[in-house]
């Protein structure tokens, strides 16, 4: 059950804006709803106006150009499912929309509702970093300023999106040519306790790690790329990757204690599906198939 | 506590199982329950109200959906299919009849669910794998059947001939 | 949920215990707080405590009852109030303990509590970080405001 | 022993009678009702785990538009509020304290949940927190606070001599019992072992929530649609609540969206029947899958289990020692705890037993009866712990377990029943089917468990079955249709006996007003009580059938048959709608048939003799993922001896939902408390089984020796397969990893603790 509000459906930013510019807090963009309505059934989210963002011109679209893949932030996980332009350039992302939640929440749920409530067991802006995305925020006053991804989830439901902004699309940066990934995640509970993004280039030989990207999130108040590990992986050989640990406390990965399980034990599992990421990611990188299929996790 | 605005009607107009429907329904409401109480279609289940058990799924042009997390407002010059409109007792879907004959119904809470999010599956790909077929499942849950009897009825329409409405 | 803070805070154990009952300069050094106002003193007090977890937005009109008071080293209060449309119960049983150390005063905090209702179950671990970043900022505040 | 066959419709996979309304939305369940005037009820629940009430202030609440009343337990002076099965100490609506988070102290009557909704935010409570016991360990402990501090008052099922609550702790039951030394029988035992093993709280997470909805006539008579297993039971709690005879209350119940225990006794019931009383207007209160984790779950458990064994591989002497934690009501708890510890040592001959079970109230959503009814719990201790009695025997746990078992016709405890299936058969055939003497792969464990219960006695099932004018035929019976196709199995039985297709057959849902009585859906009875009724019943209506044709066919009775609705004898055969002309003399009238079942009580144990064993197997071959700790079993077997299948299908159905259900406890499923507030009622953050978790090889295999107490040589199916399967994997995994798992559920993390304190201890 749902409490009243009133539902206004802009057509342009600027519309958006003057709306946001009226109400702010009292205001919640709504794009699937698939968590703000939930929140708003059990009467702990209660706006007084419901800007849907799904008719704004552009939110909806996805495109690519100049090395940027762009992700309108009204875009349905489904959508990016089944897109071509996601498939041809972050193969990844793509893969990895079939396995958000399910098949309803796909239907409706969308990137930048995902992106925008920061669920810290939500996962997709895990994978994304390893993409260096960066997310579009615009707003009525001071249109569009740009940020890392990184940098705008900030804790868990807390991002840096301020009352008068609307998330406008994620920009991702595909992984260069010859470079692979892998994205695992992994946990029991209805959304993943842990997800871990791993790209590798390899060295023309195939022998050596040329560059690494890695990101883990769900584990802690929000996600984040290893940047240690990835420097410490240059110039590795590919057997040395079974061997990769994080250095926690210099990366500055904290875990949290949840229902999902204490901090030290995801700790330990960021350890070991990092491990495996890599592993996967190297195997792809040689054009070999390895049995990556592990229990309760996902591997795309 | 801000002041709660008073509840405005929006008008609809959706295609419930191929029939034109026009009502006015509050813009708050959830799809769930003006299919359940206003068009009086049974069949949409509300159980976990949380978009994870899959018992209130209904199709929205032709994609699964949960109803209970879904305004009715959204549904405005759609289409919109419940079990209701997948077959009545006299023409069963195959998806219907392949139920029945494996005995994947119990106590039939979780089974108008199951029946459209399979329905969904088989209009994309006619013929899944079986774990395809429990991949899409994850969504609907089933306490009673164990799945095993589920994915036997699904996978018996796999081949092509299951999906057609 | 048990939370347990030390610091040292650059005044004598007088300083700091006056600070502990000045209403205004308190309330400021508690994040969320406002309204504080002193219903009997050195018993009773009221404030409102308003907090905001991604998009949920709690204000609690809150309760303080002083336990037991020995100056100027031990504290130990209980706050409690509800949220009527969050549905949020707080109820916090808080322990100050005040030490002359040779840098100051060193200040031993102890918080034990509930938030209850539908927010706790919703987001224990979440509401858990949050009344920990709440606890160390209060500390940061305190810290200042004897400075000020 | 088995009748003669074949059967017609008995042991066919017929189509269930509620499939076709199932599949095609037109099944209606109590949310889909609504009556004239309604009004929609919604609880207000305690935040606190235990609190005292100070005041409730309903008046802005009140003063909602829409909202019809706001009701407290002062609102209650009229009736008795308090209700339970076996202490009468669950009020209407909390009686200055409450004793749970979750639990209901106020309801507001609206016209819409909306207002509804709206109105409940605005009653102001006043809570004076009180210590709270939220863990056996706490509720236990010398001088802690107590759950109840009044007296118990027996309950409507119940009297308070049978009942040994210890006053001034928060032990509302104890239950003891001693076969041949007790525990003397150890000191003629070679070997000892000894463990102790905890048991979770899970939820039943039915997927339909529980709804009742109730209305008043103007005479004072009540009816209440209501979604429960055992109308009668409500009936009875109902009358004695609200002063009205037995025959003016109507308990109806249409479809259950599952069951599994949580919906037998009253639970919403008598609140809602009592605030459409105070409403003079229909009532209806549906509550959400939230509120039905704070209404009912399973009890958790902490077990002790020792075992002495001689050389030679007999058991010798059992103690087991069981904690039940019922939560802050009673329910059906100290049944619980003694029908599960009563076959705490499972399908064994052990001289030597005792037993000491104890119902323990906690300041948690109230325990009650979930698919096992307490023997999940004892058989996770047993069970394991005889495993490793093996091992530090050196035998095969198949082998010792086949050494031990009781044999057909044996007798379990004095008095009650004698074993009626073959252990040995069932055991042989999962182990066959596991393929157990063959080497595991090396990353593979294999482990087996069994179990046997007794049904719940004594016990009363009646039926009545009506033959139309056309040959069509109506069973009349009480068994809640609630997914386990009882239904359908009723009409087998009477279509088997009347000769008639199953088309021909109807069978009338539960209504108190219409269908005779029957103690309960549910400890797997239907098939057996309520079907043996229904087989009673009908044979009166074919005996009547004869008596008619031997007077038209001249023909002793001994040599009319029955053939496809005919009656036939000496050549000649008379159609059912000309025999019924016959003997009515017009076109119009029926034959009723009336069947009862009341085996009464007797000296068994538990006061009454089971009217079956239920008996089953589970075998088990699982991987375990070392690094992440995450179990996956590969295989599952399940074997039940049923005696005779009456719907194979059916059969399967159940058996293959209760081993998922019992996978969900095994590795996925608990409640998490913190202090007294629970953390994750919500299928977010409780996981039940998905489609994913299905073995990759699941097989539910029968025995069938025609020798159950039920119709046809059938008995119960149901519960028995859910409770193996916690002990077959935890055998699994021991003989996989080494190491012993005593705690449920085996969630990753749980299994990773102990496999890494394994490496570091060493090999064991």
């Amino acid at each position: 059950m749902l409490r009243p509000f009133e539902l206004r459906r802009p057509a342009t930013l600027p519309e958006l804006g003057a709306i946001l510019g009226e109400h702010r807090d009292a205001a919640a963009l709504y794009a699937g709803g698939s968590e703000l309505l939930v929140l708003m059934k059990e009467g702990l989210v209660r706006p007084r106006v419901l800007i849907d963002v799904k008719r704004v011109a552009g939110l909806g679209e996805i495109a690519a150009a100049d090395g940027t893949l762009r992700i309108g932030a009204a875009v349905t996980h489904r959508t990016v499912e089944r897109s071509p332009v996601v498939h041809a350039h972050c193969p990844l992302v793509a893969e990895a929309a079939r396995f958000v939640a399910n098949v309803r929440v796909r239907s409706v749920g969308t990137v930048g509702g995902n992106l925008a409530f920061a669920d810290p067991h939500s996962d997709l802006a895990t994978l994304y970093l390893l993409f260096d995305a960066r997310v579009a925020l615009w707003s009525g006053a001071g249109g569009e300023r740009e940020l890392p991804l990184a940098d705008f989830v900030r804790g868990p439901y807390e991002t840096a999106r301020r009352d008068d902004e609307v998330l406008t699309e994620v920009r991702l940066h595909p992984l260069p040519p010859g470079a692979a990934g892998a994205y695992l995640k992994f946990g029991v509970h209805e959304r993943p306790t842990l997800g871990v993004a791993a790209a590798l280039s390899l060295d023309p030989a195939r022998r050596r790690v040329a560059a690494a990207r890695l990101a883990v999130g769900c584990i802690g108040a929000r996600p984040q790329r290893l940047a240690g590990l990835e420097r410490g992986l240059v110039g590795a050989p590919v057997e040395a990757l079974a061997a990769a640990r994080v250095d926690a406390g210099a990366e500055g990965l904290d875990a949290i204690t949840d229902l999902h399980g204490s901090a030290d034990y995801k700790l330990e599992m960021a350890q070991v599906f990092v491990r495996r990421a890599l592993r996967l990611a190297a195997a792809r990188g040689m054009r070999q198939d390895i049995d990556a299929r592990y229990a309760h996790t996902v591997a795309v | 506590m801000p002041a709660t605005p008073t509840p405005s009607p929006s008008s609809l107009s959706i295609r419930v199982n191929g029939r034109r429907v026009d009502l006015e329904v509050p813009t708050h409401a959830l799809l769930l329950d003006v299919l359940r109480d206003r068009l009086d279609l049974k069949g949409a289940k509300r159980s976990c109200d949380m978009q994870v058990c899959g018992a209130c799924t209904v199709l929205v042009d032709g994609a699964p959906v949960s109803a209970c997390t879904y305004l009715a407002v959204e549904a405005d010059g759609r289409d919109v299919v419940t079990v209701e409109g997948l077959g009545g007792p006299e023409a069963l879907h195959p998806l219907q009849e392949a139920f029945v004959d494996h005995g994947a119904v119990q106590c039939g809470f979780c089974t108008s669910g199951m029946l459209l999010s399979a329905k969904a599956l088989l209009d994309e790909r006619a013929a899944p794998s079986e774990a395809e077929i429990v991949h899409h499942l994850r969504g609907n849950l089933c306490r009673c059947t164990g799945y095993r009897k589920i994915v036997d009825a699904i996978l018996a329409c796999a081949g092509g001939s299951g999906s057609a409405a | 949920m048990r939370l347990a803070r030390e610091l040292v805070i650059d005044a004598r154990p007088e300083a700091l215990w006056a600070l502990l009952w000045d209403v205004p300069r308190m309330a400021a050094c508690v994040p969320g707080c406002s309204e504080a106002q002193e219903v009997t003193a050195h018993r009773t007090y009221r404030a409102r405590l308003a907090q905001k977890v991604g998009p949920i937005s709690l204000s609690v009109p809150v309760t303080v009852e002083v336990t037991a008071a020995a100056p100027p080293r031990h504290l130990a209060l209980t706050a409690s109030g509800r949220d009527p449309v969050v549905g949020a119960e707080i109820a916090m049983e808080l322990t100050l303990d005040c030490e002359a150390v040779a840098t100051g005063t060193r200040l031993r905090i102890g918080a034990e509590g509930h938030v209850l209702g539908k927010l706790g179950a919703l987001g224990h671990a979440v509401v858990q970080r949050r009344a920990e970043e709440t606890l160390d900022e209060f500390g940061r505040r305190l810290a200042r405001a004897i400075g000020s | 022993m088995r009748p003669a066959g074949p059967f017609r419709v008995v042991g066919r996979s017929v189509r269930r009678l509620d499939a076709i309304d199932k599949v095609t939305g037109r099944a209606r369940y109590l949310t889909d009702l609504s009556v004239p005037g309604m009004l929609h009820a919604t609880l207000l629940r305690s935040p606190h785990a235990h609190a005292r009430i100070r005041s409730i202030d309903v008046a802005s609440a009140r003063a909602t538009p829409g909202v019809h009343a706001v009701v407290s337990s002062g609102d209650f002076g009229w009736c008795d509020p308090y209700h339970g099965p076996a202490f009468r100490d669950r009020p209407l609506l909390a009686i200055e304290v409450a004793r749970y988070e979750g639990e209901p102290v106020a309801a507001v009557l609206a016209e819409d949940p909306e207002a509804g909704a709206r109105a409940l935010e605005r009653i102001e409570v006043d809570y004076e927190p009180l210590p709270a016991v939220t863990t056996l360990d706490e509720a236990l402990a010398p001088g802690a606070p107590l759950v109840h501090s009044r007296e118990p008052q027996a309950g409507h099922f119940a009297d308070l001599s049978s009942l040994r609550p210890v006053p001034g702790t928060n032990v509302c039951h104890q239950f003891h019992w001693e076969r041949g030394r007790g525990a003397a029988g150890f000191d003629d035992a070679d070997l000892t072992v000894e463990d102790r093993y905890t048991f979770p709280r899970v939820q039943h997470y039915s997927m339909e929530p529980h709804a009742a909805l109730a209305a008043w006539d103007a005479e004072g008579g009540l009816v209440v649609w209501a979604s429960t297993q055992n109308p009668y039971s409500v009936r009875v709690e109902l009358a004695r609540m609200f002063g009205v005879p037995l025959g003016r209350i109507r308990v109806i119940v249409p479809l259950l969206g599952g069951g599994f225990g949580g919906k037998t006794y009253a639970k919403l019931e008598p609140i809602t029947s009592a605030l459409a009383r105070l409403a003079g207007r229909p009532v209806r209160l549906a509550i959400s899958a939230e509120e039905a984790f704070r209404t009912v779950r399973r009890c958790d458990a902490r077990v002790r289990v020792r075992l002495g064994l001689r050389r030679d591989g007999r058991i010798w002497a059992a103690e087991c020692v069981a904690d039940f934690d019922v939560g802050a009501y009673a329910d059906i708890g100290p049944r619980i705890v003694q029908k599960g510890i009563y076959t705490a040592t499972g399908p064994y001959r052990i001289p030597h037993v005792a037993l000491h079970s104890q119902a323990v109230y906690t300041n948690t959503t109230p325990g009650g009866a979930f698919r096992g009814f307490g023997v999940p719990q004892l058989a996770w201790a047993f069970e394991s712990l005889l495993d490793d009695a093996a091992r530090r025997l050196d035998r095969d746990p198949v082998e010792l377990r086949r050494q031990n078992l009781l044999a057909h016709g044996e007798e379990f405890a004095p008095g009650d029943t004698p074993i009626d299936g073959k252990f040995e058969e069932s055991l042989g055939r999962a182990a066959e089917a596991i393929r157990w003497t063959q080497a595991a792969a090396a990353d593979r464990g294999r482990g087996v468990a069994m179990m046997m219960k007794a049904s719940v006695a004594p016990t009363v099932s009646e039926a009545i079955v009506r033959l139309h004018a056309d040959g069509s035929v109506t069973v009349l019976a009480s068994t809640v249709e609630m997914g386990q196709g009882a239904r359908t199995v009723l009409a087998q039985i009477a279509a088997e006996v009347l000769a008639v297709p199953i088309e021909r057959v109807s069978v009338a849902g539960p209504d108190t007003a219409i269908t005779p009585y029957d103690q309960t859906t549910s400890s797997s009875r239907s098939t057996t009580m309520m079907g043996r009724a229904v087989q009673e019943a009908a044979e009166d209506v074919r005996q009547q059938l004869l008596r008619i044709a031997a007077g038209r066919i001249d023909a002793p009775l001994a040599e009319l048959t029955l053939h496809d609705g005919h009656v036939r004898g000496r050549g000649a055969q008379l159609a059912y709608p000309d025999l019924l002309v016959e003997r009515f003399g017009m076109g119009g009238g029926e034959l009723i048939g009336r069947g009862i079942v009341a085996p009464g009580r007797s000296a068994a144990p538990l006061g009454g003799s089971t009217p079956f064993w239920e008996m089953a197997v589970g075998a088990a071959t699982v991987r375990v993922d070392e690094e992440t700790g995450a179990v996956t079993i590969d295989e599952y077997v399940s074997v039940a001896d049923v005696g005779q299948r009456i719907n194979p299908q059916q059969c399967e159905g159940q058996d293959e939902g209760a081993v998922m259900q019992g996978l969900g406890h095994t590795l996925l499923e608990e409640m998490v408390y913190d202090g007294g507030q629970l953390l994750n009622p919500n299928l977010v953050d409780y996981r039940v089984p998905r489609a994913s978790d299905l073995p990759a090889r699941l097989r539910c295999l029968f025995v069938e020796n025609g020798d159950g107490a039920g119709p046809f040589g059938a008995k119960g199916v149901g519960e028995g397969s859910l409770i193996p399967v916690s002990p077959a994997v935890g055998n699994a995994l021991a003989r996989l990893t080494g190491v012993r798992f005593r705690e449920l559920p085996l969630t990753p993390e749980r299994v990773w603790r102990a496999l890494r304190a394994r490496r570091r201890e060493g090999p064991a």
